[in-house]
């Protein structure tokens, strides 16, 4: 039955469901139990299913992210919460050098079926330490996955499908969308792990985006419609695998690229994205390809400087008329 | 310590001053003139005020992002702090660090650091290049009873103690990491011992009680510069607000509050002390506030063309 | 525990078995047969054997890059680690582990793990799942002295002390990481005693003679396994070679080496229980090893087109 | 006066000469002492400077770095080794979160002049935690800068850049190249941080690439050369910031690129390279440009296996043919 709801309703549901079928299913995270879970995700989960599998942790990252991969190795389907991407930096050697590796390294032998859900994203004047975007760098890395629910639907369905993974997954969801609103159909089929989605049909210009700057981007798609520029809109979903196929083929009916994505600049998935088209579908581009990204900052406190530092849809708008006056 | 009137009066100055700085910017918050994590010392005032008096302006403060306290009784002018809250070019750190990131090269305020156990490693290698300097000087960092389970915590004691370096650690034990009761992340709750088992100078104080942080802290500070290294006080002390602006607050006993209400710092240390002039400092601080406001108010915004201004240094600067 | 010759040839046995291997793996590295890091237990193998032990065939075992001693005690087939070492797929890693990495789902052997501290995290998740699972376990997770100074060591130690968790903690304490004595390492020296400032039951042990950590070892999984949570154990042991293959040994002194070579724990063995017959073993060892050595040569290497292969699981698997 | 050293002489007496002209600089990290430094860099030093300034820490990166850190805000001038890109991921979030945030976040009063080196790369069947590359990925990082010397005159000399320059930055020593031999010239005049260099002049091709892969890209110049093809070879030297200047210059010249690096592609320097030359040189490209990086997998032990990860001279062959057949 559908319903419309919170993207903060659509986890919990997600998650709540979760737990409910699948005993070896357990959340473990700061302030995941008696608080709440920082951003209300997991309010009351304490109650319904106990300390046992509601999990406070210790302000250790690296522990209990390592603690989750053993326990992964162990036979559970940990749910580990990092409260924000900006702490995941301190658990950054056991994502890499175990959870993305220990599969390979040990031939085949030890899959770690890990689910990492982390907050992510700068606008809300957190400043410089608690507002980096960091998804699109987690998804250098080999023998993870890395998903980026935008969608009411999408934060309901990845939860599942990252369970279902036999190998580690980081899902990124953006603190600034969990009041956001939307449909959630409990029953649709979801779309896979590594599918982009179609989000807006266009004939002139693509937009490569994911997260919360799918909003943006659709806002400034609407903008560009009434200027007689029709913008095809995809939401990435997956930043690895990321989905060529899908970005090839609008490529290859707009021949106009612009990406759009909250990470710094240099070294951004934007950059790899632009390379994979460079690398595919080189003769399709009639104009060089754009990103819209966050300014290479530190992100300041400052509302003004803030928002002056992330995509806005009027940098979308500008940047996507630059591209329409190529020839 | 000698302690006397005067030091009463100042202590409870600078401690009024803090509370009445922070309750203004709670109605600040509220006004949406201050935004992003504002988390509020009040109730913890006696650890700041009572550790700061032990120093003198050589030495370096490491904080954390409930910082106000810190940098009001350091001396960084209150003006400079509400304008920073602010968001103005005026304030301490020109509008780009917040409430969780004043910083004061003057009163060397080193910051405000949101990463909980972050600053502990700054902290100990700025020990680190006195000692190598032979310069005087001590560096104290503080923290809560959260950044002891954080593995920095435990490095940087090693270090400190290891390397003998003129350090005061200074845990402010409020009992909750956020919503997690430290009996939930400590398999020993008291964080002295675990200072001590790496060979510190360690001692657990009555952080509601400036006298007995006072005390602790200028003896910490005297062994500290006999060259004895580091030194650790654990006070025990108690948040009376909510963790930031955004907490419920289920975690933790209506009554329990009500009971560390009691031991209010401000109001032991009159009971103490009844010849302080509580009048008089409120109306001064009334003034000291109101102006900080009306200078956040009046203050600018940083031009956006400065956006990428100070993530590398200006050429020339060595 | 009851020390019998039974026990007593069974010890020798291991211990000689880790001995000779390794000596043979030196004798690989200088034909260029065995390549990358190679780090020798040589010394110190009392300490494994004396652990696996008190193990049963469902406990698990994370240990170090310095692990064939854990995993030849543990009873990894020592074909497959031989030809893991050679680089072939009929490795224990399919060769994609190398001397670090020997990985065994069969005697669920965890590794080899080549960043220091990093495996104590995973085996705290281990004892954690055997806990939710009600699953009568026992992790074990090997871990050397140089471990003890990284954050995640002390991260885990409070995670395993705060969740009662079936684990046991055995530390190789050789005094040196590489080349840094420990002493330059640790302003508290004694180990057991930092892991008992966790609320862990702690011992220190001689790690050179096998029985002593036998010992320890069976009381300590008697007591995990009645649900009284960690116990850890630190072994006082010594690395007879150097610290890997590249190692010029100028951080200590040849008197040390010697006067730690008295304690060979073959050597202590065999003066406690003279009815050990070592040349029969000595002779099955050689056959042994050199099965393992043909079975390595005779090895053949993965297809370059499976290069890819285990950077995903295979679809379908859950 | 010239002589010819190897890498590791060069780092060695540049850190020698640091040491002796300015006393604010020490050295800390993992086995820099007794042990002489895990590559033999700093062998004798501890006896030549003393235990003060050769100073051998536990194994806490992150404690370490962050004193680093804190030492440079205290005025020295700390040079911090930590043994192996690798281990830095223990230190990360003191690297990001503070190296390079405090400056900016304290509105311009408080810089760090830090210099971070470590060793880099794989090759030495060291296997999956132990043969990252990852100077790419910290490039991503505003507020760093990341060299990458791979001549032995590059190797004497950014050690001093870096410890003149006043905020943090971070020296990847390819651990493949400490035994190479060349020439050093000490008078030579430093080429800039930021500056790419031209080491092979050529007008068919640009390859752009940094560390290890020069010489591997200068093997397959020389191979090419032989087959007709006039390969230009670009040194890149720094990560961050990238020389766009010298970049573009070359492509307008020969209009077909390829980048070569060591890191895993996806996500790769090499991406932000493409990118960069498709925003500002689009329209100079003959033909899509490409990339030999190392294959996405934790690296293997096994010679072969390894070997077939990393880029090869072959594999730059390879591609620069595929190049050149495009009209
Ligand atoms: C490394 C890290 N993890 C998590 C957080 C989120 N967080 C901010 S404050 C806090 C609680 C810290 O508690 P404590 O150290 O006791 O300080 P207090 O707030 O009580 O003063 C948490 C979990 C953070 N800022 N940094
Ligand atoms: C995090 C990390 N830092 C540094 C290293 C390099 N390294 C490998 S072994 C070693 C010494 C470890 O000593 P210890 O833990 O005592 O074990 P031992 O080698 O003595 O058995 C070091 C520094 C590493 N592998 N991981
Ligand atoms: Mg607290
Ligand atoms: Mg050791």
């Amino acid at each position: 039955m559908n319903s419309i709801i919170t993207y903060r309703e659509a986890v919990r549901q997600a998650l709540r469901e979760a737990m409910e079928q699948d005993e070896r299913v357990f959340l473990m995270g700061e302030d995941v139990g008696h608080y709440g879970g920082s951003y209300a995700v997991s309010m009351g989960f304490l109650a319904l299913f106990g300390p046992q599998r509601i999990i406070d942790t210790p302000l250790s990252e690296s522990a209990f992210t390592g603690a989750g991969i053993g326990a992964a190795l162990g036979g559970m389907r940990p749910i580990v919460e990092i409260m924000t991407v900006n702490f995941s930096l301190l658990a950054l050697d056991q994502i890499m050098n175990n959870a993305a590796t220990l599969l390979h390294m040990s031939g085949g032998q030890f899959n770690v079926p890990l689910v990492i859900r982390m907050a992510t994203g700068g606008g809300k004047q957190l400043a410089a330490q608690h507002s980096h975007s960091l998804e699109g760098w987690y998804a250098h890395i080999p023998g993870l996955k890395v998903l980026t629910p935008a969608t009411i639907q999408d934060a309901y369905n990845m939860l599942g499908l990252a369970l279902r993974d036999p190998d580690p997954v980081l899902i990124f969801e953006n603190s600034m969308l969990y009041n956001t609103k939307g449909v959630l159909d409990p029953q649709i089929q979801p779309l896979m792990i590594g599918k982009a989605r179609v989000q807006r049909a266009g004939k002139d210009l693509t937009i490569l985006t994911y997260g919360i700057s799918l909003f943006k981007s659709l806002e400034a798609a609407s903008a560009l419609m009434k200027e007689g520029i029709d913008v095809e809109v995809i939401d990435l979903r997956s930043l690895r695998p990321l989905d060529d196929e899908t970005i090839m083929k609008s490529v290859a009916k707009t021949h106009r690229v612009l990406i759009v994505d909250e990470g710094w600049k240099s070294g951004s998935i934007s950059a790899e994205i632009m390379a994979r088209i460079n690398e595919q579908a080189f003769y399709e581009l009639d104009a060089p390809m754009q990103r819209v990204c966050t300014v290479e900052v530190p992100i300041p406190y400052a509302a003004h400087l803030e928002q002056a530092a992330l995509p806005q849809a009027e940098k979308i708008i500008a940047m996507a008329k630059k591209i329409m006056e190529k020839q | 310590m000698d302690m006397n009137l005067d030091l009463a009066n100042k202590f409870y100055r600078q401690m009024l001053l803090i509370r009445r700085f922070e309750e203004k910017c709670v109605e600040m918050y509220s006004k949406e003139k201050i935004r992003g994590f504002l988390h509020l010392y009040i109730g913890e005032e006696a650890v700041a005020v009572g550790v700061m008096n032990a120093l003198t302006s050589d030495d370096a403060i490491f904080a954390t992002y409930r910082e106000h306290g810190q940098a009001l009784a350091r001396g960084v002018p209150p003006n400079k702090i509400m304008a920073e809250m602010f968001g103005k070019v005026q304030g301490c750190s020109r509008g780009r660090g917040g409430s969780m990131h004043l910083f004061d090269a003057k009163t060397r305020f080193y910051g405000g650091s949101a990463i909980v156990s972050g600053g502990l490693p700054l902290a100990v290698g700025m020990a680190l290049s006195d000692q190598m300097m032979k310069r005087d000087r001590v560096t104290v960092c503080f923290f809560g009873d959260g950044a002891v389970a954080e593995g920095e915590f435990h490095e940087s004691l090693n270090l400190a103690s290891l390397w003998k370096l003129p350090i005061l650690f200074i845990c402010e034990n409020n009992l909750y990491a956020m919503g997690t009761a430290l009996k939930f992340t400590e398999s020993e709750t008291n964080i002295s011992l675990k200072a001590a088992s790496y060979r510190i100078d360690s001692s657990q104080v009555d952080g509601m009680d400036i006298i007995t942080v006072a005390q602790a802290a200028q003896e910490a500070v005297a062994k500290i510069k006999n060259g004895n290294g580091p030194v650790f006080i654990e006070c025990l002390t108690y948040r009376f607000r909510a963790h930031s602006m955004f907490d419920a607050e289920l975690y933790r006993d209506k009554t329990e509050v009500a009971v560390w209400k009691e031991k209010d710092p401000l109001v032991i240390l009159h009971q103490q002390w009844t010849g302080i002039n509580i009048d008089k400092y409120e109306n001064e601080i009334a003034l000291i506030i109101d102006e900080a406001v009306a200078f956040a108010e009046n203050g600018t915004l940083e031009s956006i063309d400065d956006l990428e201004k100070y993530v590398y240094s200006a050429e020339g600067v060595q």
